[in-house]
């Protein structure tokens, strides 16, 4: 059909939000802006669309004002509904205080998932970016009777420079045999996604226990102390897919989009990525525009030049101004005649003209939300 | 089952335009792309939203599937209300028989059950292929100031092109004291805008009059119309009515034609212009297709235009307007131009003083237009116009003021 | 712009239901109330919805006004999506000029841009006056696992009742060998519900050949038809295309005359009849109009009956269907009813084996219908129907069978 | 126009929660369910829609979890907008913590007033319940130059019933004289409907100096301290009202809705009052049913007796029950042959069969949420 009303979807939008201090001072996860026009939960939200997925519950910590604003009703991602439909679950529970794992998520909001009708359940972070369809995955876990199905991609891991990453092994027959939290290694690893698929009963099971047990982490209770025990499988993502776990990884990924193999696998026009709408103007180039190898979102107006950035909606380039290798979010405002360099500038910073801001690629400068220089 | 409306408003969106029909051959008039990523019907529609008026009837009959899904639930302009909201009227089938919209004012005869569901106080009439932003709440206070029976706005054109126009004749207290159209010679610079208030008592009074003594000569083999313009506002001066003339200050354009349309759209890139399509108080909504922000590549060279999300240009883009999933290739040249959702110009190709519809395809090599400075007999220039869905093969020229439908 | 849907279903709203005429004089038989606080087309959209069919084209011509502002965005059954959703498909004119709708084949073949936007794999068809609650979703699996190109949905009748149906005959797997339309002499139990389900390349193939020879059939002056069922299911069976019958089992009822839209109310009253309105997973959704709860007053009688939110009663209501914002005086008796919504039945008035249309007003002593018994002939007995708005004035009958269409 | 977006709506939505605190339990003062199928914030939700509001803020405490449920996207009363449109105002913010009153409350939503575009705010407690348009008090207020606005109604004040009650005393011009909080009197008295429309450049002003001061009550700093000093007035709604101050008056409230010239006053045709939609089935009434006097929402299925009472959605009455002068909220089930008198039952209580329960008409049996009997 083109609803499934047997999948439930679960996004945890507050999941590491700590490895992105400076971006999550007033917003969660989820909220994080990307791409030039998206958040970062645009994308598991719509892979969850994308895979006739008609009801998500969407788990969060604090600071969810700006996730309440992007989502609304959900009506921009086709999810503003009476049957099914998108529902934010904030972190009020009877027990008090904010959840401390993923099970212990899981079982604060336990009443929601309880009162879906779905079989089986979808689960996702929003701190990796990729674009998938979910229903192989459904496909796979339902053929091979699996109890949990992880979703990894192979990808290069680097102790060095990834803050977070949890590395699994899987024997010849797809199961699970190891994993590993943030280990010191380097080379091609199968990276979790942090995605995976379980049906509603097994969830049940697992969250019951892990509760009585006061246990609160599903990769070191049930990832790496059940592997014997459940049947946890595999499935290989074999596309494109980036993570942020640090201010600089949140600068590379945004600029990996300026490669348009990158951007062509996370934007495939079968599989749409929806956010909401901003309804913006087209983009304005001034007479004396100048601009290179760069992603520009609608309402922008730009006079002067801009070189390897990524400029989300509503930025203003005046004339004499140079913007190189920068990532500048929602309405920045750059006067004339600055010269801008790696840098990060995050909503609603105005920087006046004539001024030089110097960043580095491998440490770009970042200016806080309504920052003014 | 219906809460009163105090204005609804009707909004006329006509047929087939056959003065663009390139563009039109199967969209209705009012889903012409124009400015980049709006469609001519967005103006009116969030024009509604921004004056607060909810509850709109589209009137329609030709091609509305495209209009139809376009508009869809009416969400993108905030319409899409349990109660009001958008909805496309087209003509219906009764036990008295089926019969099309004949005219204007038989088109908003036939809904008459739809406005007053709504009870309403004041009818804003409104047609679908100007380009301005006004609120017509400020019309409605000035039709209630003047206890006005029908209210029109009006602009000033200059004496020259007065004569293409409805001129309004007022007196000093902005009465309408007559009408004409498109005079030889103008007593007046007031051109009709095509946007009316009316007091819903009394246009109903016409428009039910009006239907009656049509068919009546009809009935006796003679000449009738059922014309807005023509029919309606007529007879309401005839009986001497309060009628009003409302004059709008800022942009307004009608495109009606291809030079109109081409012309409303190089508007935008022109300073002094006063449409501002980033005011953030009063959006231009339009319905979004999800495409991600636009790439502008390393062999690119941009000035001066305005491009949509969606588009990768590699290419040179001079004075012209790029809508959204636009291909320019490296290598391709367009100027002066407005190139159409999903178009594809390649590389080599050449596009100047043109219109280039929906999805073309511009092969390599290909020239569509030409500057007028390049032609010698300047009566032989005009936009060159390439319709949706065509393929422009490698080489082939297009000729300014032809117009393509087919593949070349 | 538009996202693959793998299922779209097309409702055949259908025309005027002259068999309900007094019931239909200003709307499409869609819309046509029933069960308390539904209309029929409730039951397919909410079908729809409940299946995870999220993208429905409504085809009439036939006063879609009340229908259009029914289903309005589709709110209330879900159906108000971006992407998909239920959209109202009238007639339209295009460049060739302008059409209505010659048949049900045509109504989809007109439209068959609409169903190529999404690009299904599968088209289900539904009928727009059927009470049923069916998970399509399980028919369309039936349709992939045989590998059909067609699958029908039949229901097992009394052979008394077959030759009312089109009667499908079958081999041991489902298979449908034959088709017969009303057939004197049934060769099968097994009557099409009228429901579909098409691999959507054959339906589309199909719709266009008929279109062709039903035209040449009409140019060359010879009898000619479109319509769905006699015409595309014939053809298919003809080429031995694989259709299969996939059988129902459960509620369903056709509503095409007075007396089974009667007895499909009534049956909503027995407890042995298997159609559940309280299923929370399987909810009947309709267009809500914001009424307060039903007040049940001091004198009030009601047994074995239905009444909805609005509604004030006061009188003795027994084994009937009242419908919101209807008022039943005090002294007022109601048997074995139909009440549609916001009609009011005065103190004195007796309304018994009866339909009484929407807004009507009963005035005391008003005697409408009578029960079987106290008719000598049985012949002579049937039941009593108002028209919507009708007043009935004080001590007027209308006897059993008596259809009412103006006041009286 | 047919929306005025000249005019924002502010309701308090968690005023006054601990007077009627077994509802409150789980919900807060706006989730309260109120005859037979709405919601009190419904009350002042429609009263704001139907006076062309385009634009109201949800101010709320704590446990606004089925208040979020409740209003979804706002879309049953036409409020899902991109223009303006409803906006639930979580209690987080910067300085952390709940508000302690109306005027630090409004200080803790300051950025979403600022942001409005309209002059005019139009405020409303959701424990008063009447039917109003604010367009004449609107008219007014501009037409008299008023700072503020105060909208009252006569009605007969009992120190001894009356929880919490604001007594205004206006001069000969109308203009706010006295302001007596809690006075031990009784009589017939200008009650504050606690409804007041104000500029937002007014309330801006008292908002910011009463901040700078650490002042939090409006009742105390603004109509009792400035009360020489601006120009307060009032404005008569000469309409029925009802105030819930405790779980007595909360029972008598809805029955006052068995009174024909009372519930024809709360519900008019031309002012409606917009709900979530539930999409119940019709009353079903079985053979032996006996209903009188009673209000019943949809989705109920009646076998027994039922008089003198308020039924909400999907009540069940079984054979041989007779309920009398009784409140049940939705889903409550009763079983056969019991006999259940003066009694309120929360949102899905069970009674099973042959039970016998009987509260005072003066003092009401309450069974909370859940309960099984």
């Amino acid at each position: 059909m083109s609803v499934n009303y047997n999948v439930l979807g679960l996004i945890f939008a507050s999941m590491h939000d700590s490895y992105v201090s400076e971006l999550t001072k007033q917003r969660t996860m989820g909220s994080i802006p990307f791409g030039g026009r998206y958040r970062l939960i645009d994308f598991p939200l719509s892979n969850m669309v994308n895979s006739s997925v008609a009801e998500v519950g969407v788990i969060t910590k604090s600071n969810y004002g700006s996730l309440l604003d992007h989502l609304g009703s959900g009506r921009d991602w086709d999810l503003s509904r009476k049957k099914g439909g998108l529902h934010l679950l904030p972190p009020y529970s009877q027990t008090g205080g904010i959840y401390k794992g993923r099970l212990d998520a899981l079982n604060n909001v336990w009443s929601f998932v309880e009162h879906s009708s779905a079989k089986y359940v979808i689960m996702s972070n929003c701190d990796v970016i990729t674009t998938i369809d979910f229903n192989p995955v459904l496909k796979q876990h339902m053929a091979e009777g699996a109890d949990i199905t992880l979703i990894y991609s192979k990808g290069l891991y680097d102790s060095e420079k990834n803050n977070c990453a949890t590395i699994l092994e899987f024997d010849e027959n797809n199961r699970l045999k190891d994993v590993l939290v943030d280990p010191q290694i380097s080379g091609e690893c199968n990276m979790w996604l942090e995605m995976f698929i379980i049906s509603k009963d097994f969830l049940k099971k697992i969250v019951f226990e892990a509760a009585s047990r006061n246990q609160s982490s599903f990769t070191r209770e049930i990832l790496q102390g059940k592997k014997e025990e459940y049947k946890i499988m595999g499935y290989e993502h074999k596309d494109f897919f980036t993570k942020i776990d640090s201010i600089q990884s949140y600068y590379q990924a945004n600029k990996l989009l300026l490669d348009a193999n990158k951007k062509n696998a996370l934007f495939k026009s079968n599989l749409p990525v929806y956010t909401k709408i901003g309804d913006n103007g087209p983009v304005k180039y001034g007479i004396e525009a100048n601009v290179k190898n760069s992603l520009i979102a609608d309402g922008c107006i730009i006079e002067g030049t801009v070189e390897n950035s990524i400029l989300f909606r509503g930025v203003k380039v005046a004339k004499g101004t140079v913007i190189k290798n920068c990532v500048l979010l929602q309405s920045t405002k750059v006067g004339s005649n600055c010269t801008i360099t790696s840098v990060i500038t995050d909503k609603n910073v105005e920087i006046s003209s004539d001024k030089v801001l110097t960043g580095s690629d491998t440490y770009p400068l970042y200016i806080g939300k309504d920052g003014k220089i | 089952m219906y809460t009163k409306k105090r204005v609804v408003a009707m909004l006329l969106a006509g047929g087939q335009g056959s003065r663009l029909y390139a563009l039109t051959r199967n969209v209705a008039k009012p889903a012409v792309p124009y400015g980049g990523k709006y469609r001519l019907i967005d103006f009116p529609l969030s024009n509604c939203t921004n004056s607060g008026i909810d509850t709109v009837g589209v009137l329609t009959q030709y091609q509305p599937l495209v209009l139809n899904e376009y508009i869809g639930n009416g969400q993108p302009w905030d319409l899409d209300k349990m109660n009001g909201g958008v909805h496309v009227l087209p003509p219906y089938e009764t036990q008295a028989g089926a019969s099309w919209y004949e005219g204007t004012a038989n088109a908003i005869y036939q809904n008459i059950r739809f406005i007053e569901r709504y009870n309403p106080e004041y009818v804003v009439v409104l047609g679908g292929d100007h380009i301005y932003k006004m609120d017509y709440s400020k019309m409605v206070d000035f039709h209630v100031a003047n206890n006005a029976d029908c209210t029109i706005s009006v602009i000033d054109v200059p004496k020259a092109e007065a004569s293409r126009f409805g001129i309004m004749i007022c007196d000093d207290k902005n009465q309408v004291t007559d009408f004409v159209e498109k005079p030889k010679e103008p007593k007046s610079t007031l051109a009709s805008m095509g946007i009316y208030v009316f007091s819903w008592d009394k246009l109903r009074k016409y428009l039910v009059e009006n239907e009656q003594e049509a068919n009546a000569l009809r009935d006796k083999g003679e000449p009738w119309s059922k014309d807005f313009g023509k029919d309606i506002i007529t007879s309401m001066l005839k009986d001497k009515q309060r009628l009003f003339a409302y004059e709008f200050e800022g942009y307004w354009k009608d495109v009606g034609t291809l030079d109109s349309l081409w012309e409303a759209n190089m508007d935008l890139l022109s300073p002094s212009v006063p449409l501002d399509l980033y005011d953030p108080n009063w959006k231009i909504y339009s319905r979004n297709n999800n495409m991600p922000p636009q790439y502008i590549g390393d062999s690119a060279n941009i000035e001066n235009s305005m491009i949509s999300e969606g588009s990768t240009i590699d290419g040179t883009v001079d004075f012209s307007v790029v809508f959204s999933g636009v291909t320019i290739e490296a290598g391709a040249t367009v100027n002066y131009s407005i190139i159409m959702p999903g178009t594809v110009i390649k590389s080599g190709a050449v596009v100047e003083y043109a219109i280039v519809g929906e999805d073309c395809v511009v092969e390599g090599g290909a020239k569509i237009g030409a500057s007028p400075e390049t032609i010698e007999n300047r009566d032989d220039w005009g936009i060159a116009v390439v319709g949706h869905n065509v393929t422009v093969s490698e080489n082939k020229v297009v000729e300014p003021k032809q117009i393509i439908g087919e593949n070349i």
